[in-house]
């Protein structure tokens, strides 16, 4: 899996690229840490259009990087979710957490 | 039962092998032409049982997995079966609960079986501890209305 | 020999299955991280060999195809077998000159083993008659200059 | 395997898409030489631009259709090949029968 991001204002927009499972996970978690700690972001968003598979292991990450957001203050959300993981999220009450944004809301409310 | 076309693999139990392990029973279903969302089920239903199996089952250490994949006599529906010769799970129904993991430090989210039953239309566990662990899971590809009969094969 | 990772499939000998198992392979090569000719040459050398299988091991009748991939201890070298238990090759050597066929009729054009000898850098191949064929290849996939070490695994 | 066709003047143009194997190649002699007596043209340009895959099953196949079309007289060429197919075609001298074609050619020699 491959991350990117960009920082503009205090958004912090990550994008997570390709396939996020068991494999992937342990590299993804110190590298987003690593990624939230250094910008202190008052926002993360999420940017998952080239996610191309995520399980239940997948869960575990995002909540986990939740959770180190919300010790800084930030707020999460996510955008651009596939119709498979957009079924993931909606078991494991994701959205609860952070939510799905639209563009439009992105450009509203987050700034 | 008997299959009108199968497959089995036996894979080294490491996580670099689980992207393999779903293209692997997603190339086998594609004969049956199945729908992308069809495809995405399978493969995220494969993929938690075998991340059980390589995390829970062997925790880490070496072994084999053995995935088989049987087409039906219909013609539509897919029998998958993932197994290991690990610890075994000493309570299945517990352990089938949403949420209910034996790792939680490790950030797992106890989601697995709730994601296999939900993606799936039929799933079966047996264990036995330290002998390991069976999961069954049926699914029906039909939405695209195509189904494969002997002749063809 | 000794593989840092491995898989071995076994797969109904029906030609639906020749493009599953090209991309099995091809799925579990992926970690070495090949280039695009690296991956079709290997697709087209397993295709071949699943082709005779099919076509001269069993002439069409049911049969199992066992094929095993091993990635060797140097992690950018891989190993593939593709094994039947049909007819046999009575004369290796001569089944494997360029244009030989035992099925000409067929319009088949006897250039299998030539392009699996083309597309590999090793190949192997022993037969007995009524017992099956075993065709052994090695690939060195190192052209992008990755390779596997054992603790990655 | 897919098969798609057109006749501009005297020359079919042939589009293989997909895969081209002992799986597909029953069906696929059987349809070309459908088209192929169906049209009697002077002149067949097999377009390989949407051929994913290849082995030395399609060999056979590509003679064997040569055949047909060399009976009704008519003449065959190849284009845009990819590497990987390239290779089988130079090592089974299928060029000498159906030479490559490039765009340019094509318009100056075949019509
Ligand atoms: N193959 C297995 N071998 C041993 N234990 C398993 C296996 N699969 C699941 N388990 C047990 O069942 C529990 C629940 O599994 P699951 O629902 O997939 O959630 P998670 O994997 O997130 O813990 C695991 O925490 C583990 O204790
Ligand atoms: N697995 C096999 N079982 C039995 N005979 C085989 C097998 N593979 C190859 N052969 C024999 O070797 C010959 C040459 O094979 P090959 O070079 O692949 O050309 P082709 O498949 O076009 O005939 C075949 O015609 C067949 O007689």
């Amino acid at each position: 899996m491959e991350i990117l991001y960009s920082l503009e204002k205090s958004t912090l927009t990550i994008f997570l690229i390709g396939e996020l499972d068991e494999f992937s996970a342990v590299n993804a978690k110190q590298k987003l840490d690593q990624i939230i700690s250094d910008n202190k972001p008052q926002t993360i968003l999420f940017d998952l259009s080239r996610l191309s598979f995520m399980d239940s292991t997948g869960i575990g990450v995002l909540i986990g990087r939740y959770k180190t957001a919300k010790a800084l203050n930030g707020k999460v959300y996510v955008k651009n979710i596939s119709r498979s993981i957009d079924k993931i999220f909606l078991m494991a009450g994701l959205y609860d957490i952070m939510p799905k944004i639209s563009y439009k809301e992105q450009k509203n409310e987050i700034h | 039962m008997k299959y009108i076309n199968q497959f089995s693999l036996s894979v080294d139990a490491k996580s670099i092998n689980e992207g393999f392990v779903r293209s692997a029973v997603a190339a086998f279903c594609v004969q049956l032409n199945p729908t992308i969302e069809e495809i995405g089920d399978i493969k995220t239903a494969v993929s938690e049982a075998v991340t059980n199996s390589i995390v829970h089952g062997y925790k880490g250490k070496d072994g084999q997995i053995v995935v088989t994949v049987g087409l039906c006599e219909d013609g539509k529906t897919i029998e998958i079966s993932v197994q290991d010769f690990g610890v075994g799970i000493p309570d299945v129904e517990q352990a089938m609960q949403t949420f209910f993991t034996t790792s939680p430090t490790d950030e797992r989210s106890g989601m697995g079986f709730t994601v296999m039953e939900a993606f799936t239309d039929d799933l079966l566990v047996t264990s036995e501890v330290n002998k390991g662990t069976l999961v069954k899971m049926k699914k029906l590809l039909g939405a695209n209305g195509n189904e494969i009969d002997n002749e063809q094969l």
